[in-house]
C-alpha cells in the first residue's frame, strides 16, 4: 500500500464535495478514479497534492500519516502530479517549466542554473513523449497538445514514486494518447505507482489495474479491471446503463451551408477548400498540430487570413473579425476553455448569456429574470452541476466548464456550429448530451463541424470526415469509408 | 475578490435559499462597509463634531469630487486597466471651461457642456492611443496623456488660475438642496446610473468581460476597442464633472488642480473590492472606499492631527480597510 | 499696512465668546500651505509660540503638499465643524478658499490671513505678511548691479502654476526688467536633485550663466551642487525662504544671498491677532512682517534669532 | 511583450538558426535601442551640446538614481505586482542615515549599512504585509507604506532636511573614477548583477513564473510568498541604494526628497518593455528605459524649453517610445 485516504471529507462555500472518502493504492498499480462531472474526482487529487486543504480525514503515505498543507509537500514526498488545467508558465521556455520547482544547479557555491544539463535531459524527456522540440521555445508557442506533453514531462522529470494524471490525454490526440499509454505502461513495468483520471473508458480498460468509481462526491466502490466491463463502469457511475454511446440520427444532406474556397493562413501554406451541408455533421481530425485549430480560427476571423473567400449558405463573407463571424451566424466553440472561451471570475449566467445579450432584453435593458430562465434550461439540457447559475465558473468543475461554454454558444442562434474538442473531459453520459444537442442543431437546419482528437467520437458521429495534416486537408471520407487506419494514415500525411 | 461577485450574482437567488443563507447575504453584500462603520464608530468616539449634521455634510461635500473620479476610474480598473491621466484631464476641462466663459464670454450653461465635452473628449483620446496605437498597457497611454493635458492647462492659462465663474457654473460644486450638497446629490445619481450601466446593459456586461479574460471576449464577438474607448471616454467625462464640482468648491480653475487625484480615485476603486486583474469590482464598492478616504481625511482634521502623523494614518488605514475586507472574506469559507 | 481700521465684526464675535467660550478656553484653527517643509515648520513653531504665551488651544493643518489646494479648502471645513474661535488661514490658491472663507464668517468666526492674502474676503481680520512677489523683487533689485545688460540668469522653480512660485519668479523679473536680461526658466518641482540636474544641464548649454536663483532653498541648496559639479560656484546664487541651511549657506559662502520673509513672526502674529479679534480688540488690517535679503553681512543675526526660535 | 523574452530565450538557439535571421535578431535584441536612438538622434541635431562628453556625463550621473529604482521596480513588475512606496523608501532610507550618521555619529561606512538596511527592512515590511495579510494586490500595501514611510520620514526630521555628510556616504552619488561618474558604474554593476540573477538563478526564474502564472506557480512547489518577500525586499533595497546616490548628489537628506519618483520608475520599466501582467521584461530594456527619461529631461533642459512645454513632450514621447516599440514588434511579424 503506497497510499491510503481515510475518512477524506471537503466542502466548499458550505457545501460538501467529499463525503467521507476511504480508498487505497497499491505500490506498482494503476489506479484508475472514475465518476461524472463533479464527481470530485479533481478535488480527492488535489487535497492528496496540498492544492487543497481537506476539512477531515488523513493521508497514510507508505505506512505513515502525512501532513501535506502545500503543493511542494507532496512533491518532496515524491508525488509528481499533472493537473486537470495546464499548470504552465506561458512566458517561460519548454526546458524552464519541465524544471521548475526543481532546477538542476551547477556545483558552484552560488549555484547558478545549469542550462545545458536542464536542456538535454528536457529534450530526452520530450523525445521518449514522441515531441522533437527545441526545449527553448516558449510554452506560449505550443499548442494545447503539446503543451500538456510538457505538463507530463514535468511530472516525469520528478524522479517520483507516484504520478497522478487528471485526464491527461483529453486535450490529446489519438496518437500522442498512444505514446502516453506506452509511457505509462512502461512506467509501471519499472515499478511507478499512478493515479489516472480519464473519461476515456477503453484507455481505462486496457491500462488500469484497479477502478474506483465516484458518485456526487460519494466513493460507490472499488472494482478490479479485469473483471469489470465498460458498460459496467458506465452504469456504475452514472447509477443507469447508457444503451447508445454515439447516438446519431438519419443524415438527410441538405443544403450547402458553409464554403471555403482557396482559404490560406500564411503566404506560404496550401489551400484549402472544403463546403459543409446542412443536416450532416462534418468532423476533421487530425494529430496534435495538424493546423485543425488555426484553420476554425481563421474561418471564425480570430486571426487574420491571407486570402481566400468564406460562403454561408452561398453567401460570400467578408470576416474579419468574431463580430463578423458571429453576425453571419457563425459559432466558434474554442478548444481552450480557460484561455478563450470562459469567464472564471463570473456566474453561469454571465458565461451564457454574453455573446447574445440582445436575447435577455426587455425596455432596452438587461433583464435578469430572462437571463436566469435560459440559463436555467440549458443548466437542465446540459445536466450542469451543480446547478446553482450564480455560480463562479471558476468552482465548476473541468467538464461542467465545457459544458457552459458549449451553452453560451448554442444560445447564439447561429446557422453553422464549430466545434473544437467539444468534449474534452466530458463524461460519457454528458457526452451523449452533447451529441444529441448537436443533433437537434442539424435537425433544426444548422451546420455543425466537430473537429476531435478522439477517433471513436470523430467516426462514431460524424457523417463526413476531413482528415488534416500539416495544414493540408488529406482526405474527405464518408462515413462509410472511415475507419482508424485510413484516418491514420491520411493524419501522417498519406 | 472572487467571493464579491459571486455574491453579486447571488442577488438573483432563490427566496428560500435567500432566507436560509439570511444573515451571511448581508453581512457579505454590504461587506465592503465593515471598515467604514468601523472608522466611523472610532471617529465619533474621539471626535464631538463629527456626527453632527454640520460635519456629515462636510464630508458628502468633501467625498463627491473623489468619488465621482473613482467611478470613472473602475471602467478602466475593471477592463484591467487603469487611467492615470483623471487628475490631468481634471484640470485641462476646468482651465478651457474658464478660458471659455469667464475669458471669451460663452454663456455659463454652455460652459457646463464644454466642460463635460472636454472631458469626455480628452478620455477618448486616451481610449484611441490605447486601442489605435495598441499599446500594451494603459498604463502608458495615460501616463503620456496625464503630462500632456497638465502641460496644455499651464500653457492655456500661462500658469494662472482663472476665478470668477458665473453662478450657474458654480452650481453643481456650491449650493445645497435643503442642507444638502447638490454635489452628493450628483455623485448618487451618478452611481445609480453608472450601477445600471453595468449590471443591465450590454457594453456595462462587456466591460466585465474584457477584464475577466479579453481572448475570450473577443471570440465571442465583443467589440473590445469600441468597449474600451467607452469606457477611457466615460472615465474622462467623470474627470470633467468632477471638475465642475471643483470649480464650484473653489470658485476658481487652476491649471494645478488635481494634482495627484488619481491615487485617491484608485485606492477608492481598490478599497472597494475591485481587483487590478479585471473584471471585478462594483459601484457601490467603490462609492464606499471613496467614503472611507473622505471620513478618514475629515476625522484627522477634526482631530487636530499633524500631517505627517495623518500621513502616516492614512497608509496604515488604507491596509487596514483592505484587510478587513480580506478577513470577512476569508471566514466566509 | 498703513490704515488701521477695526475689525467690523469685531462686535458679534464679542458676544459670541462671552456666551459661549471663557476667554481663557479660546481654540485658534491655523490651515498652512503644507507641514512638511521646513519654512512651514517654522511659521508653526511662531504660531504656536503665541498659542503658549496667551493661552489658547490651537489645532495646526496642512496638506502635504503646497499644491493640493482643495484639500486646504476641506481642513478649513473642518475646522469650523469643530467650532474653533478663530482662525489662521495661509492659501496657496487665495480665490478658492473665498467659499469657505465666507462660510467661516458666517459662522461668526474671524479669520487672519497670513503669507498670501484673499483679495476677494473683504471680511478679514487682517492680512499679515509681505507679498511674495515683492521679496523677490528685493532680491532681484539686489543683484541687479552685477548684471548687465542682455546677460542670462537661471531661475530654477517649483511646480508652475503654484501661486508662490509664480510670483517668487515674476517678482524677480520684474526688479530687473530694465536690464533685458534672458530668463532660462526651469521647473524643478520644489525637488533638490531634479534641481541639481536642471543647473547641470543648463550650464552645459550655456555655460554663460551670470545668476542662478532658485524660488525655495530646497532647490537653492541643490543647484548649489549643480554648480559645484559643474565648477561654477563662482555664479552667484539667490535662494529664497531663509531657512536655517539656506542661511548656513550663505554663510558659507554657498549663496550670496537668501531672501527670507519672516515665517516666525507671520505665524506668531497670525495667532495673536485672531486672540484679539475674538476679544474684540482692534488689529490693523494690514500687517507687513517684513522680507530681506541676507548676506554674508547680515545673516549671522538672522540664525541666532531663528535658533532662537526653534529652540524655545 | 512576448517577443522580447523569446529572444533572450533565442540566445541559445543553435548557430545555424542564428546566422538565418541574423539581421532580425540583432534588430530585435537591441529593440528597445530604438527609441533611445530615435530620440538621441534628434536631440543632437536640435542642441550642439548633447553630444559632449561632459553633457553624456550629465545623463550617466542623472540617470543613475532612477535606474537604480527601476531596476528594482522590475521584480514586483515582473511578478504582475507594483511598488508605489519606491520614493517613500527612498526619503526614509535617508533621513535615517542622516539621523544616525549626522546626528548621532555613527561611523559614515556603517551608514552606508544602515541606508540600505532600512531600505531592505522597508521592503521586507511591504513583502510581509502583502503575503501575511494575503492582501489582493501590492497597490494597496505599497500605497499605504508610501504614506507610511513618508509620515516616517517628516516625523523623524521634524520636516527638516539633514546635511553634512562623510565623504565616504556621499562618495557613490559624487566621486567620478576618470570622468566616469561612480554612480553610472554602480547602475551597470548592479544591472549585471540583477540579470545573472533574473536569468541564471532559481528565484529569478520564479520571478518570472509567479507573474506569468501564480497559481500554476505555487502548484509546480514554487514557494511563491518567500520569492514574493524576496522581490519586495530587493527592491526596497534599490531604493535605499538610490537614496545613497541621491545624499551624494544633493549632500543631504530631505524627507520630501523622492516624491513621485514611482512612476518614473514603472514609466522606465515599461518603455523598457516589460509587462503590466506579469511574466515579461528584462533588466537591460529597463535600463534603457531609465536612459530615454534622463536622455528627455536633460535634453530639454538644454533647448531651454519652457517647463509646460516640457510637460508636453515628455507625455508625448513616453507614448511614442512605446509605440516605436510596439510597431518594431509587429513588423517583426
Ligand atoms: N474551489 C471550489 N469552490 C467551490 N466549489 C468547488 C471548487 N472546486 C470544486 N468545486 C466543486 O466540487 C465538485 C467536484 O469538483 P471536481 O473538480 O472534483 O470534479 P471532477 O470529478 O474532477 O469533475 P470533472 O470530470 O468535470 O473534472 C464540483 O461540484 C465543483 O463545482
Ligand atoms: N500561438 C501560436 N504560436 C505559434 N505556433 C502555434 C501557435 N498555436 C499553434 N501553433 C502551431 O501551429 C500548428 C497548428 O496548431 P493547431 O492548434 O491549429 O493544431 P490542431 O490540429 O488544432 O492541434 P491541437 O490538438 O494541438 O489543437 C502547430 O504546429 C502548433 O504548434
Ligand atoms: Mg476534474
Ligand atoms: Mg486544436
Amino acid at each position: 500500500m503506497i497510499l491510503e485516504l481515510k475518512n477524506i471529507s471537503k466542502s466548499f462555500s458550505g457545501v460538501q464535495v467529499l463525503h467521507d472518502i476511504n480508498m487505497e493504492v497499491k505500490l506498482g498499480e494503476v489506479h484508475v478514479l472514475l465518476g461524472e462531472n463533479g464527481a470530485g474526482k479533481s478535488t480527492i487529487i488535489k487535497i492528496i497534492t496540498g492544492a487543497y486543504e481537506k476539512d477531515v480525514g488523513e493521508l497514510i503515505w507508505k505506512g505513515l500519516p502525512i501532513e501535506v498543507t502545500k503543493p511542494s509537500d507532496s512533491i518532496d514526498a515524491g508525488i509528481g502530479t499533472i493537473y486537470q488545467e495546464l499548470n504552465l508558465i506561458p512566458e517561460l521556455s519548454i526546458m524552464e517549466n519541465i524544471f521548475l520547482g526543481h532546477e538542476k544547479k551547477t556545483g558552484s557555491k552560488i549555484s547558478l542554473l545549469d542550462r545545458t544539463t536542464m536542456k538535454k535531459e528536457a529534450k530526452v524527456l520530450m523525445e521518449r513523449l514522441g515531441q522533437n522540440v527545441n526545449p527553448d521555445e516558449l510554452v506560449q508557442n505550443l499548442g494545447v497538445g503539446q503543451q500538456q506533453l510538457v505538463e507530463i514531462a514535468k511530472a516525469l522529470s520528478l524522479n517520483c514514486e507516484l504520478i497522478i494524471m487528471d485526464e491527461p490525454t483529453s486535450s490529446l490526440s489519438e496518437r500522442e494518447a498512444e505514446q502516453l499509454l506506452l509511457t505509462i505502461e512502461r512506467l509501471r513495468e519499472q515499478g511507478m505507482t499512478i493515479i489516472y483520471i480519464s473519461h476515456r473508458l477503453e484507455e481505462i480498460k486496457r491500462i488500469s489495474d484497479r477502478i474506483t468509481i465516484l458518485r456526487d462526491g460519494h466513493k460507490i466502490k472499488t472494482v478490479e479491471t479485469k473483471s469489470t466491463s465498460i458498460d459496467e463502469m458506465i452504469s456504475l457511475m452514472v447509477g443507469r446503463s447508457l444503451d447508445n454511446k454515439f447516438p446519431k440520427i438519419d443524415f438527410k444532406k441538405g443544403k450547402e451551408i458553409l464554403s471555403v474556397k482557396n482559404l490560406k493562413l500564411t503566404e506560404d501554406s496550401p489551400q484549402i477548400n472544403f463546403t459543409a451541408y446542412q443536416g450532416e455533421i462534418l468532423g476533421i481530425s487530425g494529430l496534435v498540430g495538424a493546423g485543425r485549430t488555426e484553420l476554425a480560427r481563421a474561418i471564425f476571423g480570430a486571426d487574420p487570413i491571407v486570402s481566400g473567400e468564406v460562403y454561408i449558405e452561398k453567401e460570400k463573407q467578408n470576416i474579419r473579425h468574431p463580430i463578423d463571424a458571429i453576425k453571419a451566424g457563425l459559432a466558434f466553440i474554442t478548444e481552450d476553455r480557460k484561455e478563450e472561451g470562459l469567464f472564471l471570475d463570473q456566474s453561469l449566467i454571465f458565461n451564457k448569456t454574453i455573446a447574445m445579450l440582445n436575447k435577455v432584453k426587455k425596455n432596452g435593458l438587461i433583464h435578469p429574470k430572462s437571463q436566469r430562465k435560459v440559463a436555467d434550461k440549458y443548466v437542465k439540457d446540459l445536466s450542469i452541476r451543480p446547478n446553482n447559475v450564480n455560480l463562479l465558473t471558476r468552482y465548476l468543475s473541468g467538464g461542467n466548464q465545457q459544458k457552459v461554454v458549449i451553452a453560451k454558444w448554442l444560445f447564439t442562434d447561429a446557422r453553422v456550429f464549430i466545434f473544437d474538442e467539444p468534449t474534452r473531459g466530458i463524461d460519457v453520459g454528458a457526452k451523449v448530451e452533447v451529441y444529441n444537442l448537436m443533433n437537434y442543431l442539424i435537425e433544426n437546419g444548422a451546420g455543425v463541424i466537430v473537429i476531435s482528437s478522439e477517433l471513436p467520437e470523430i467516426l462514431g458521429i460524424s457523417d463526413r470526415i476531413l482528415v488534416m495534416s500539416e495544414g493540408k486537408i488529406t482526405a474527405d471520407l464518408s462515413r462509410n469509408e472511415a475507419d482508424q487506419e485510413v484516418i491514420m494514415k491520411a493524419a501522417t500525411g498519406g | 475578490m472572487k467571493e464579491q461577485t459571486e455574491i453579486i450574482e447571488q442577488g438573483n437567488v432563490e427566496e428560500k435559499k435567500k432566507a436560509k443563507y439570511d444573515f451571511k447575504y448581508i453581512a457579505n453584500k454590504f461587506g465592503a462597509l465593515f471598515g467604514l462603520i468601523i472608522l466611523s464608530i472610532t471617529l465619533a468616539i474621539l471626535s464631538p463634531s463629527f456626527l453632527k449634521i454640520d460635519n456629515l455634510m462636510n464630508i458628502a461635500r468633501q467625498s463627491s469630487i473623489n468619488a465621482l473620479l473613482s467611478i470613472g476610474m473602475l471602467l478602466p480598473i475593471l477592463t484591467a486597466g487603469i487611467d492615470l491621466s483623471v487628475g490631468s484631464i481634471l484640470a485641462f476641462s476646468i482651465v478651457v471651461t474658464g478660458v471659455v466663459t469667464v475669458m471669451w464670454g460663452m454663456p455659463p450653461v454652455l460652459g457646463i457642456f464644454v466642460c463635460l465635452l472636454v472631458g469626455a473628449l480628452a478620455g477618448l483620446l486616451n481610449g484611441l492611443l490605447l486601442t489605435k496605437l495598441r499599446l500594451p498597457h494603459p498604463f502608458i497611454s495615460t501616463l503620456g496623456t496625464m503630462n500632456v493635458f497638465r502641460g496644455l492647462a499651464l500653457i492655456i492659462t500661462g500658469a494662472t488660475p482663472i476665478f470668477g465663474f458665473a453662478y450657474v457654473i458654480n452650481f453643481t460644486g456650491q449650493a445645497n438642496v435643503g442642507f444638502i450638497p447638490v454635489s452628493f446629490i450628483l455623485v448618487i445619481v451618478i452611481s445609480i446610473i453608472f450601477h445600471i450601466f453595468l449590471t443591465r446593459t450590454a457594453t456595462g456586461r462587456y466591460i466585465y468581460a474584457i477584464g475577466g479574460n479579453k481572448e475570450a471576449a473577443r471570440l465571442s464577438g465583443i467589440p473590445v476597442d469600441r468597449v474600451l474607448i467607452k469606457v477611457y471616454t466615460l472615465s474622462g467625462l467623470m474627470a470633467g464633472l468632477g471638475g465642475l464640482v471643483l470649480i464650484g468648491r473653489t470658485n476658481a480653475a487652476s491649471p494645478i488642480a488635481g494634482l495627484t487625484y488619481e491615487l485617491d480615485a484608485i485606492a477608492a476603486v481598490i478599497i472597494g473590492g475591485a481587483s487590478f486583474f479585471g473584471g471585478v469590482g462594483t459601484v457601490w464598492g467603490t462609492l464606499i472606499g471613496a467614503m472611507i478616504i473622505a471620513v478618514l481625511r475629515n476625522g484627522l482634521n477634526l482631530l487636530g492631527t499633524s500631517t505627517d502623523i495623518q500621513t502616516v494614518v492614512i497608509g496604515t488605514v488604507i491596509i487596514l480597510a483592505v484587510y478587513v475586507d480580506v478577513l470577512r472574506r476569508r471566514s466566509k469559507n | 499696512g498703513s490704515s488701521s481700521i477695526t475689525n467690523s465684526s469685531n462686535e458679534g464675535n464679542e458676544k459670541k465668546s462671552t456666551e459661549e467660550t471663557k476667554a481663557d478656553n479660546l481654540k485658534i484653527g491655523v490651515v498652512l500651505m503644507t507641514l512638511s517643509s521646513e519654512y512651514w515648520k517654522i511659521h508653526m513653531a511662531g504660531a504656536q509660540d503665541a498659542a503658549k504665551e496667551l493661552g489658547v488651544e490651537i489645532e495646526i493643518l496642512g496638506p502635504a503638499e503646497e499644491t493640493l489646494y482643495e484639500q486646504q479648502v476641506k481642513m478649513v471645513e473642518d475646522l469650523i465643524s469643530t467650532k474653533v474661535n478663530g482662525l489662521v488661514v495661509t492659501p496657496s490658491l487665495p480665490e478658492a478658499m473665498l467659499p469657505a472663507l465666507q462660510k467661516a464668517h458666517d459662522a461668526n468666526i474671524p479669520v487672519v490671513l497670513v503669507d498670501a492674502n484673499v483679495n476677494e474676503f473683504e471680511d478679514r481680520v487682517s492680512f499679515i505678511g509681505t507679498e511674495n512677489y515683492e521679496a523677490a523683487s528685493k532680491g532681484g533689485e539686489y543683484i541687479s548691479d552685477q548684471l548687465n545688460d542682455g546677460d542670462k540668469v537661471l531661475i530654477v522653480r517649483g511646480q508652475m502654476g503654484a501661486k508662490v512660485h509664480d510670483e517668487r519668479t515674476e517678482g524677480f523679473q520684474a526688479a530687473l526688467e530694465s536690464k533685458n536680461i534672458e530668463f532660462i526658466v526651469q521647473d524643478a518641482q520644489s525637488d533638490r536633485v531634479k534641481a541639481v540636474n536642471i543647473v547641470e544641464n543648463v550650464l552645459t548649454a550655456d555655460p554663460d550663466i551670470k545668476v542662478v536663483f532658485a524660488t525655495s532653498d530646497e532647490m537653492a541648496l541643490g543647484s548649489f551642487k549643480g554648480l559645484e559639479n559643474k565648477d561654477s560656484t563662482h555664479i552667484p546664487l539667490i535662494g529664497f525662504d531663509g531657512t536655517p541651511d539656506g542661511l548656513q549657506a550663505v554663510v558659507d559662502g554657498q549663496m550670496l544671498a537668501n531672501i527670507a520673509q519672516d515665517p516666525y513672526r507671520m505665524g506668531y502674529l497670525g495667532v495673536e491677532s485672531a486672540v484679539k479679534a475674538i476679544k474684540g480688540e482692534s488689529v490693523e488690517k494690514r500687517i507687513d512682517s517684513g522680507a530681506q535679503v541676507y548676506t554674508k553681512d547680515n545673516v549671522e543675526q538672522r540664525i541666532q534669532e531663528i535658533e532662537g526660535y526653534l529652540n524655545n
